[in-house]
């Protein structure tokens, strides 16, 4: 029998690796990810869990360490945030392009400079080209619940590739809040045990790893973007099987009362759960607003976007995280290019705020909601605007 | 949000109010309720003030930010209350929980608080029950003396899972907090 | 604001205060202590590359710092690379002429995580390509900051959040790892060690370290009433236990010459010093015994390599 | 004269920050508060106390002020109560009393 627990969402995603019977964890404590691997290391030393840890000395290392124990055919998972993720920046593109379905939790935090220890998404968006699964939760069941579905995907031999898991820091990571735990035989029914068709061994020895000359370099590239496209059927698939067994399923795109709404907003993360708030209130007072928010991130779940869309004609974009002298909010861009070919496509407006740390009130989404539709009846020549940030913020041309 | 109870908890670095907060919060969800706890986001530092949130409702809680409008305050230490205006923001139909060996007139007097105050002397408490002014637990006792969030016993299952072989003296000092927590609206 | 000083026998000590009152450490912390003591032996003309770390935190939350010198934090792994780029940038420019000709001493400061754990690879780099540089280390025996995770320099069966005592466990599995001696391998002018419970000591390796010219590298003992669950008025006597132990023997090696600095006849027992930290608590006799020996071991090899120099 | 008064956040908005967020103003963070840390203080007692001087030394807060007359106090401002003073002073001068509910 399943039971409700008060959970924190790191808590609940270092169960579900001890529930996913992993065999290897290497990791390097890092606000506010440490929840994690403390909790794993305790349950190594108390013997609830059967794996090893490896205390490693960097991110860097952390990542390193978990390639090398997939490579041998090791169940193995990892956990950081902010500059911990950037540490491990170039063994992350290492690991999606060796095929290692290592799962990642990632602590969504800001990135330096300054320094930020609080939660944004800024991290998210530096690894967005590096080949890995990327997925969204917006409360702690989700954060339990996507991290065994993580294994069950990355591991399908259909993939092999390595999956991140994002939850909010601080926002998601301290909190505590209801979870509902599974049996272990309805999680051992939904996770067969990983079998790596290529582990390193001296019974079969292969080579891993080996250079890319010119001539076979692009070939190589290619057949894993393919590999990676691909991956989507097993991501539905996954969340089909999750649901049919746990009662809970998940949509690569999930609509919140959204169905011929004029106005859509669009959120990514744990603010989405706030900003149902403002919809239900909009829409209580007869306004046609919904909210979609993006639980794919990569790969980017193009078709489902356009069906949630469908003819709405403004679609308010809420990011999270600044391109520097670029398209203004990262996700905004993203949706204007998937939306760039569509006939009656809406217009897509951005807003920027959230960052390091900084809370979005129901009162702030409600704001966004409001100017997000004054800027498209009066037009603007701002790329994006900003909220609960001090100061106004004009000039910015796209 | 019909039903929905926002308590913070004003503490410091050490003292237990990020704790106080999560084991209100498990005995709720146990009970079958709505519940959400979190710190006040940041590095926390022995001796520094602190806050913890707690949410308790009968629908889920979707609100992911801190809270700005309690309708209860807790005070785990009276040397606070000179240093944290810990009434900021309370509602009016608020009430403010207080660790201190006065009475809730003298402090109602001495502050000009408008609220109903409830006071303890958890510390005191503290001292004989787990030999540390730690007053998280009793602090948990005076709460529900005010108001029965959660049944007491669901809060002595959650401190027997938390403190294990030390749970014997956190649960009496919760209990005697019950006891001795007086309220002067 | 003429120097003022206040004299403890033959030394002097400026009142000068480097790291402003009213900073975040935690209420009785060695760390605090250490770091105070070593910027009035430093002085002002320094430029300080702080990694990330409590001492980073405790200090430099926008928009106010409670530096008084130079300070520059950038990120975590990084601090000795950082240090590389200042001192080789004030030499250049002082060579071509382009900043006036100053003695300026250029310091790194961190932890013992970032130091012997994530910032291992670039302070060897700097060391190796002898910068003229002091590296202080401010050991508290485990990623503080963050929550009491455990470093590389956490002791034998210390229980940390990462390394936790437990049913199967005692803590930490491994042996402190031996980071003044890693620095000495790579036959740099000056190593030291030092502890705030001896201050005069500490403040004169500092001073020295400062003085080197090259790299120059001082590992500073830092008790955490936090992180080891002491009581917030032992930070000075359990320093001095440690040293009195030969937990944390205090010695100097210059250019490869071993000299101890503390050298008690007979050490105290190693219980003295784990029995006033809750840290420890868990540990068995047995566990007890075994760190005695190694204690023993390693203070018996380090009497040797003392003696070998002995004049 | 400078606004006396410990600079938060909250005062800037973003055409304030100052260029790569360099804090130009050495030591400002000397105006943070930290006395109220203290659950407990130190006291000293003049007759025992040799003006030795080490309650200053070792001090973690540099809390402990040289008076004129070559005594020391603790700048209760700052002073955490962490009760080191009290524990290194050779003449036992110092003793650490309950922050009592004034």
């Amino acid at each position: 029998m399943s039971r409700r627990v008060g959970l924190e969402a790191s808590l609940a995603a270092a169960e579900a690796a001890r529930m996913a019977d992993v065999d290897v964890i290497a990791a390097y404590p890092i606000t506010p990810q440490t929840h994690i691997p403390e909790r794993l290391a305790e349950m190594v030393a108390d013997g609830e869990l059967n794996a090893a840890y490896i205390p490693v000395e960097s991110e860097h290392s952390a990542l390193s360490a978990c390639l090398g124990a997939a490579a041998v055919g090791a169940r193995t998972f990892t956990a950081t945030a902010g500059q911990g993720l950037e540490l491990m920046h170039e063994v992350v593109y290492v690991a999606s392009s060796m095929r290692y379905p290592i799962v990642m939790t990632v602590c969504n935090r800001a990135l330096s400079a300054p320094l930020s220890v609080w939660g944004d998404h800024s991290d998210v968006m530096a690894v967005r080209d590096t080949g890995w699964i990327q997925i969204f939760c917006q409360n702690s069941q989700e954060a339990f619940d996507l991290t065994l579905w993580a294994f069950r995907v990355g591991e399908d031999s259909r993939v092999l590739l390595p999956v991140m898991v994002h939850f909010d820091g601080f926002h998601l990571s301290h909190v505590t809040e209801p979870v509902v735990l599974p049996e272990q035989e309805e999680v051992d029914g939904f996770l067969p045990r990983f079998r790596y068709p290529f582990a390193l061994n001296p019974d079969k020895p292969m080579t891993h790893g080996a250079f890319g000359p010119p001539d076979i370099y692009s070939e190589a590239k290619i057949a894993q973007e393919v590999a990676f496209r691909k991956s989507k059927d097993v991501i539905i698939q996954g969340f089909k099987e999750f649901g049919d067994i746990f009662g809970r399923y998940y949509h690569l795109v999930e609509s919140y009362r959204a169905e011929g709404a004029k106005t859509l907003l669009l959120t990514m993360g744990s603010f989405s759960e706030t900003a149902k708030i403002a919809i239900d209130l909009k829409k209580s007072k007869g306004e046609s607003v919904g909210l979609i928010s993006l639980r794919l991130w990569r790969p980017f779940p193009f078709e489902e976007l356009r069906q949630a869309v469908g003819n709405a004609e403004t679609l308010i974009v809420f990011d999270r995280c600044i391109s520097f002298g670029g398209p203004g909010g990262p996700v905004s861009s993203e949706i204007k290019s998937a939306l760039y070919s569509e006939k009656n496509r809406p217009e897509v407006v951005s807003f920027i705020g959230g960052l390091g740390g900084r809370d979005m009130a129901v009162e702030d989404f409600e704001y966004v909601i409001e100017r997000g539709r004054e800027i498209v009846e009066k037009g603007s020549k701002e790329l994006f605007e900003t909220v609960g940030i001090r100061g106004k913020v004009t000039g910015i041309r796209g | 949000m019909a039903g929905l109870l926002e308590i913070r908890w004003h503490g410091r670095g050490g003292l237990g109010a990020v704790t106080s907060a999560e084991l209100v919060a498990r005995a709720a969800i146990s009970e079958g309720k709505y519940a959400q706890s979190f710190p006040s986001f940041g590095p926390e530092r022995r001796g520094a003030p602190v806050i913890a949130f707690l949410r308790i409702s009968d629908e889920s809680i979707r609100t992911r930010t801190a809270i700005d409008e309690p309708d209860i305050v807790v005070v785990l230490d009276p040397g606070l209350l000179r240093v944290v205006d810990v009434t900021s923001g309370l509602k009016d139909n608020g009430k403010i929980i207080i660790n201190s060996r006065k009475s809730p007139a003298e402090l109602k007097s001495e502050f000009g608080y408008k609220w109903p105050v409830a006071a303890v002397d958890a510390t005191r408490i503290a001292r004989e029950t787990i030999g540390m002014p730690i007053t998280n637990t009793a602090m948990i006792g005076a709460l529900l003396k005010v108001t029965e969030v959660v049944k007491l016993d669901t809060v002595v299952e959650q401190l027997d899972e938390r403190f294990g072989a030390r749970a014997k003296g956190n649960i009496e000092a919760m209990k005697r907090a019950y006891r001795e927590t007086v309220i002067k609206e | 604001m003429k120097e003022k000083s206040i004299k403890f026998g033959k030394n002097v000590v400026t009142t000068e205060e480097f790291v402003a009152e009213g900073h975040s450490f935690c209420v009785g912390c060695g760390e605090a202590l250490a770091l105070r003591l070593a910027c009035k032996a430093l002085g002002k003309d320094v430029v300080v590359a702080n990694a990330t770390g409590c001492i980073e935190i405790c200090t430099s939350p926008l928009p106010v710092t409670s530096w008084r010198v130079p300070w520059i934090h950038t990120l975590f792994e990084n601090t000795a690379a950082t240090v590389s780029g200042i001192e080789a940038g004030l030499k250049i420019l002082m060579k071509k002429g382009k900043m006036p000709e100053k003695d300026i001493k250029c310091v790194a400061v961190a932890g013992d995580g970032g130091t012997s754990d994530i910032g291992i690879q670039a302070l060897s780099g700097a060391f190796e390509r002898n910068h003229d540089f002091l590296y202080l280390c401010f050991d508290n025996e485990a990623y503080m900051n963050t929550g009491i995770q455990r470093s590389s320099a956490t002791p034998y069966g210390a229980s940390t959040t990462t390394a936790p005592a437990g049913k199967l466990s005692i803590g930490q599995t491994t042996w402190k790892k031996n980071m003044p001696e890693i620095a000495v391998a790579h036959n740099i002018p000056y190593v030291a060690t030092a502890c705030p419970g001896y201050p005069f000591d500490l403040m004169n390796k500092v001073k020295k370290g400062g003085k080197v010219r090259g790299p120059a590298y001082v590992h500073i003992f830092s008790p955490c009433p936090t992180g080891w669950r002491h009581a917030s008025d032992l930070a000075v006597e359990i320093g001095r236990l440690a040293v009195e132990t030969g937990v944390f023997p205090l010695y100097e090696v210059e250019n490869g010459r071993y000299r101890l600095n503390i050298d008690r006849s007979k050490l105290r027992p190693v219980e003295e010093y784990l029995k006033t930290q809750g840290r420890f608590r868990h540990l068995l006799d047995e566990e007890i015994a075994k760190i005695q020996e190694h204690v023993n071991d390693e203070y018996a090899k380090l009497k040797a390599k003392v003696a070998c120099f002995a004049a | 004269m400078a606004e006396k008064r410990l600079k938060t956040g909250s005062d800037f908005t973003w055409r304030d920050m100052e260029v790569g967020n360099v804090v130009k103003e050495a030591g400002n963070a000397a105006l943070r508060r930290t006395g109220d840390w203290r659950s407990q203080r130190p006291v000293i007692d003049r007759e025992k106390c040799n003006k030795c001087g080490l309650c200053w030394l070792y001090c973690p807060d540099a809390a402990i002020k040289p008076l004129e007359d070559g005594y020391y106090e603790a700048d209760l401002f700052y002073c955490k109560g962490c009760g080191i003073c009290a524990n290194v002073c050779p003449k036992e001068a110092i003793t650490m009393i309950e922050e009592e509910e004034k």
